[in-house]
């Protein structure tokens, strides 16, 4: 592990940073939160064509940028800063590693460069209206028709879902139980069979959809049944990458809360020189920096694919949620009443935060994982 | 007079005059005159005179018959007791009546965007003109100003003299052209507040209440007889049961000011529904759920018994233990501990809102209403500066303000004048 | 409920201030904690003869004053505050408790005399070895042998079961399991076949005792392997009263904290004036009232025998023990360095709070309880 | 000169000059003749004046050949380089090869039991007597007063002028009746710290280190090198393999320096212990357990791993960002959580200490030494201060004593002269 980043990686930063500040300031997000396709197709092709974002971590044989995760993981830092809003975390974080982890070479052939240019938009549909980010909350099945396969059943808290061209789905084979007879399928959104509906969300800045499948014709993935390994990587490379964004979020946060403080003034001095308020602040650096640290931990482990992700990823995600939760909580407190106006934009990213909570488990859920791979 | 005297009064003249087909207004006038809409006022305004205790048998009497009474709201208990104690005879003779019958609604005007914390740092001015003042500024958190008649202002009259010496309290009308109302949404999506925006609004100086420079004093007493009345506007925000035009106006007028607290359960956390939440996701099976509801319902229980061991103390008329002053701040830990456990009983459901959420989006509505409690009414920094200077008698932080001219002191850019 | 206190009981809460502060001030607790038995036998005499302390809630009719656990509660309040180290918890909270639970009229009459009048220090012996402080807990053996019993096993984590003339123990029937087959016995702490040993505790103010049976000849009290609920009822009665003495203990670390806060002067100005001590201070004062009021519920409970003691006992002990401890350590940091050191008072009250954490069972432990009270 | 070829000539040097058979004395003078005993110091001044980096290369050719080095310390890693700085060329003649033999060892007398997060408000006073000063009042904590031969005194000088330039350095004498050294034991049983009383202590004028009333930018500089030194004296806290009377003197030498410090691994919460005491327990079964470590564990590593950030940072030249000074606070969450995770693995046996405790007392000496960790060396108050005006640029409290006479600022009355 480095502990740092490259001059290139920080090159990186800098001109993702810059391309959001213009592309999409806090205006924007508001603006498309209230869109049903929750994002702006003009900035997309730009980031796309002119910064070629979607393809950062894909393979060049596969038509991407073929860097790591770390950079990866400093492009949603910075998406997280700006609440970017777009199919990027479904598309390029989900669906691209459900591909590389599941698909053969002809597979990622077929479907990675699409998405790697930004002219597909994809999506990774795991978790079901049970509401589990693990194998055994996989309840879709998959039975082979001559041929294909036949999907029944549904998914829900499918990020993007609605505005996705492909679909990646995991299923199980009728009757097979845990980890067993699990693998991962690739069909089109409009695909017949296929009903997608959009959730009301408390999150507006990241959509999410409900999918239902009653008999949808789709490409297996890999082989069939070995679907489990895969699952759990691409589960821990998007906890990993999650946790990158909710740093990116939580950075701004605390920057917009310690300006506030500075300019607030009451009682004739400025409440950043209350020492609640202060060490208020200095709690909230304590936590952002544990949670940057584990963010970056966890990116170094996705990038070097070592077996450390397995303990690196879960660790950044429940502590990256309750770190980012806490200092929204505190935002808000430290805004006092205007926080909890509407104007104000603390409550964008409290709602991020409340949503980054449980998106791909629960805090509970990731340290029982941490637990086994501790060998508790 | 004691209580069965009264009792026997009362009901004799409900009995003689409760009409319910007679309109809001009209009854409420019948109040008025016979005094028994407000019988703990003084008898030369609108009310007998009785001590508290005999006010509520009055109110036992009311209730049992059926009758409606006067209305609840800012205009009865904030406006009316502070005008009672500070207020010219005119004023009395101008501004009471209405109160009493209903026909003028009141609202606050205290807080601005540049002093919360501070409410003694406001910046809103009145300037003398002639015999009127001239007012401009901005309110904020103004619950009912949307369809106040009159408006219960604090504004600034002296700027060459320390923060609290310089400012004034006017009965102002808010039906003029210098007085714009704007509601203002939160973050759970309700608006239940306004912003008031004064624009060469302008006041008779006789609508001063208490002497000019001496609305901090007078502001003081509306602040007491709030922090006594959200209890009372919960028990009276209902109207009585039967038919008649009387009731249907009063439920109208109720559900009215009513309206904007739709969401305060939620605030609170629901730490009611917390069980069944649990046993119905199957959540209760979890150890790490269980004692997360544990520790939550204990909070909760032993917030609520000491909010009774402060109840039992009053009544045994026993000096006030700290337990009144931490009521507050058990609120919003309490309200924090909720949300926290409402998400781990719902899991990923907790990312769904609306008719698309848990119990038809009110989890969801609990999440986004609680960051209130630790704001509203005073922050918990606040209430932990009060308990640890008058209930531990820690010293204050030291005052750079409180003795300086305030034109001095530093203001937020934003409020600089 | 009356969430309140008598006159009589207000003075009966001044007379044993009084009397504690004249006879135990915390140099006494200095003084004992250092020697074997761990209190001192004029004060006891003094506290039984004059004051009829350990018989304020044993039952006229067996030489006590018939009090209530309100009355009780005052008394162990006034004891937490002042750090009395005494047998008054082990020999009247826990032992007169298990008799009056598990004794039959007889063995009342021929055994809560003694522990009324003071002349018999009892005490009753419950966790094993193993810890636990429930009825899977209990291993020691009982055979009936001729009339009488013979007990083979341990018990450990007796209080002042060093000094105690009296032993109160639980026992199962050989091969009985869980709620099963428990019963009550009693037999003199010098009886042949009883072996005990003082243990090296966290809090040397509370003398604890590990005790072997070899063959231990000891009398059955009540009836054979019906000891359950009374085992259920005497421990939540002692967590109320144990309740009870960690808020008493709580509020005299606060008064000291603040007394201390308000002397102490720093950069010019008492740190009483800094607002994170102040509201540290308030938090304290928050931890501590919650805790008050819980065991005041928790007493009256138990006053009045109501169902109301298997949620309020468990309730009180939990939440008071996690008041008390972080009352405590607040109260050491708020001390500084000085608050460190072996000459403050302060830690004599944290290795009590430290040591009221576990005894009886930790928080989990009873939280768990609560749970099942509250039909999880 | 370049790593290689300093390598090379303390290669050759020991080669030629390292007998284990030699007195620790003897061999340390070898040491400051040679200059190779702290090579970063000056020429002039037993050391060599090479650059920190070559510095370590020497001590590396050290550590492989297994000679002893110079004394670990508050003599070498304090005093010395204070006297460097800012002591006269007297002083460094009379006092710094006897720090480098080993022949004197020094102790810190800067903290007081009325000046503690306020060091600056000190109240120990030194007055001139012809060419000595008189010296009375009491210091704490205190590490090795009690093996001393001199100490870094801080002592008020002047009462007039604001507290941080009345202040004056010392290097005294301990040994002298005016001193009084008096162990001071804590909460867990250890005494590692001393009270010194001084009581009409006597030292010349020519001992003050820097100008008389400059004493607080001297305390500065000791304290920037407390601050690097602590890991230092871990490093070095290692006596060299092997036999010879250089060596079982150094042994001996060190065995009482860090004897003191025997606790330190406990008062940090033992986390290393955690895993294998929940297996050995059973209680890794119990999903509320294997939370809480799951927490303590994740807190741990990503302290740990905002630590190597920092040091990342450093090694790259890159300016400091804010994980460096955070390091402190989290040692003080982790501990406190770790003694949580123990005393909930321990259960009953929390109870217990010494042969009848966990781990024959060890978990006990954890849960007693703990609280240490947020106050020693700055509690976490004045941490949170330092990180929230340095890190993110809040503004100060207002200071109230900083501009104003000693003499005329609040006191402790303990501290009342």
């Amino acid at each position: 592990m480095r502990f740092s980043f490259s001059e290139e990686q920080e090159e990186l930063r800098r001109v993702v940073r810059r391309f959001l500040e213009e592309t999409s300031p806090i205006g924007e997000a508001r603006r498309l939160m209230e869109t049903p396709e929750g994002y702006e197709p003009a900035v997309w092709k730009q980031l796309s064509q002119e910064l070629a974002l979607p393809g950062v971590q894909v393979p060049e044989a596969y038509g991407g940028q073929g860097f790591g995760f770390v950079e990866l993981g400093v492009v949603l830092e910075e998406m997280g800063r700006a609440l970017y809003c777009g199919p990027y975390f479904a598309s390029v974080v989900m669906a691209a590693n459900a591909i590389l982890n599941a698909g053969d070479e002809a597979q990622k052939q077929a479907l990675l460069p699409g998405i790697a240019s930004g002219e597909t938009l994809a999506t990774f549909a795991l978790a079901e209206p049970n509401g589990r980010w693990d194998a055994d909350g996989v309840a879709l099945e998959a039975r082979p028709s001559n041929g294909a396969w036949r999907l029944d059943g549904a998914k829900s808290f499918v990020v993007d879902g609605g505005s996705a061209d492909l679909l990646v789905v995991i299923a199980r084979a009728p009757g097979s139980r845990g980890t067993d007879g699990l693998s991962f399928f690739s069909l089109r959104a409009n695909a017949s069979g296929v009903t997608r509906r959009p959730l009301t969300v408390v999150d507006p800045t990241r959509k999410l959809a409900s999918i239902s499948f009653s008999g949808a014709r789709a490409d297996l993935l890999g082989d069939a049944g070995a679907g489990a390994p895969a699952l759990a990587k691409t589960l821990d490379q998007a906890a990993a990458a999650l946790a990158s964004e909710m740093a990116g979020s939580a950075q701004r946060l605390l920057e917009l809360t310690v300006d506030y403080a500075k300019a607030r003034v009451q009682f004739g001095r400025p409440i950043a020189s209350f020492q609640a308020i202060k060490h208020k602040c200095a709690d909230m650096l304590l936590a952002l920096e544990l949670a940057r640290s584990s963010a970056y931990y966890a990116a170094e482990a996705a990038s070097e694919a070592s077996d450390e992700l397995a303990m690196a990823a879960p660790l950044a995600k429940a502590q990256g949620s309750d770190a980012f939760l806490a200092i929204a909580a505190e935002a808000i407190q430290i805004h006092g009443g205007l926080g909890f106006t509407w104007e104000q934009d603390v409550h964008l990213y409290f709602k991020r935060a409340k949503a980054s909570e449980v998106f791909l488990g629960d805090p509970e859920f990731h340290r029982e994982r941490l637990a086994r791979v501790w060998g508790l | 007079m004691n209580a069965d005297e009264v009792r026997a009064q009362v009901r004799a003249w409900l009995e003689a005059n409760w009409n319910p087909e007679l309109s809001l207004v009209e009854w409420r006038n019948q109040l008025a005159d016979s005094g028994w809409g407000c019988p703990t006022w003084p008898s030369e305004w609108f009310g007998r005179g009785l001590p508290v205790a005999l006010g509520d048998v009055v109110a036992e009497e009311f209730e049992r018959i059926g009758a409606v009474g006067t209305p609840s709201g800012g205009g009865m208990t904030l406006a009316a007791p502070t005008i009672l104690e500070h207020g010219s005879d005119d004023l009395k003779r101008r501004l009471l009546r209405p109160i009493v019958t209903g026909e003028h609604s009141w609202c606050q005007l205290f807080s601005e965007p540049g002093s919360g914390s501070d409410l003694a740092g406001l910046t809103t001015r009145a300037e003398q003109d002639g015999d009127e003042y001239v007012v401009n500024g901005q309110k904020l958190w103004s619950t009912s100003a949307h369809h106040a008649r009159y408006g219960m202002l604090l504004a600034r009259t002296n700027w060459d003299v320390p923060k609290h010496r310089g400012i004034s309290y006017f009965a102002i009308e808010m039906h003029q052209p210098g007085v714009v109302v704007r509601g203002l949404r939160q973050m759970n999506g309700y608006a239940s507040f306004n912003e008031v925006f004064f624009n060469d609004a302008r006041v008779p100086a006789a609508n001063a209440i208490g002497e000019v420079g001496n609305g901090w004093t007078v502001a003081l007493a509306t602040l007491a007889h709030e922090r006594r009345s959200f209890d009372a506007l919960q028990a009276r925000g209902r109207s009585p049961k039967g038919e008649g035009r009387a009731i249907d106006e009063n439920r109208a007028e109720i559900a009215e000011l009513m309206e904007p607290y739709k969401w305060y359960p939620q605030r609170a956390g629901r730490v009611d529904l917390i069980i069944e939440r649990a046993k119905a996701t199957g959540r209760n099976q979890d150890p790490v759920v269980r004692q997360a509801i544990a520790k939550l319902l204990s909070l909760a229980r032993s917030a609520e018994w000491t909010g009774r061991r402060a109840k039992a103390a009053r009544v045994l008329g026993r000096p006030p233990g700290p337990e009144g002053s931490l009521g507050k701040l058990y609120a919003s830990e309490v309200a924090r501990a909720a949300a926290h456990v409402h998400t781990l009983i719902s899991g990923s459901d907790a990312l769904l809102a609306g008719s698309d959420g848990p119990l038809e989006g009110l989890i969801a509505e609990i999440l986004l209403s609680v960051p209130a409690v630790s704001i509203a009414g005073g922050t918990d920094e606040i209430q932990r500066n009060i308990v640890s200077e008058r209930v531990l008698g820690m010293p204050k932080d030291p005052q750079i303000d409180a003795a300086r001219a305030f034109r001095d002191v530093p203001k937020n850019l934003a409020s600089k004048r």
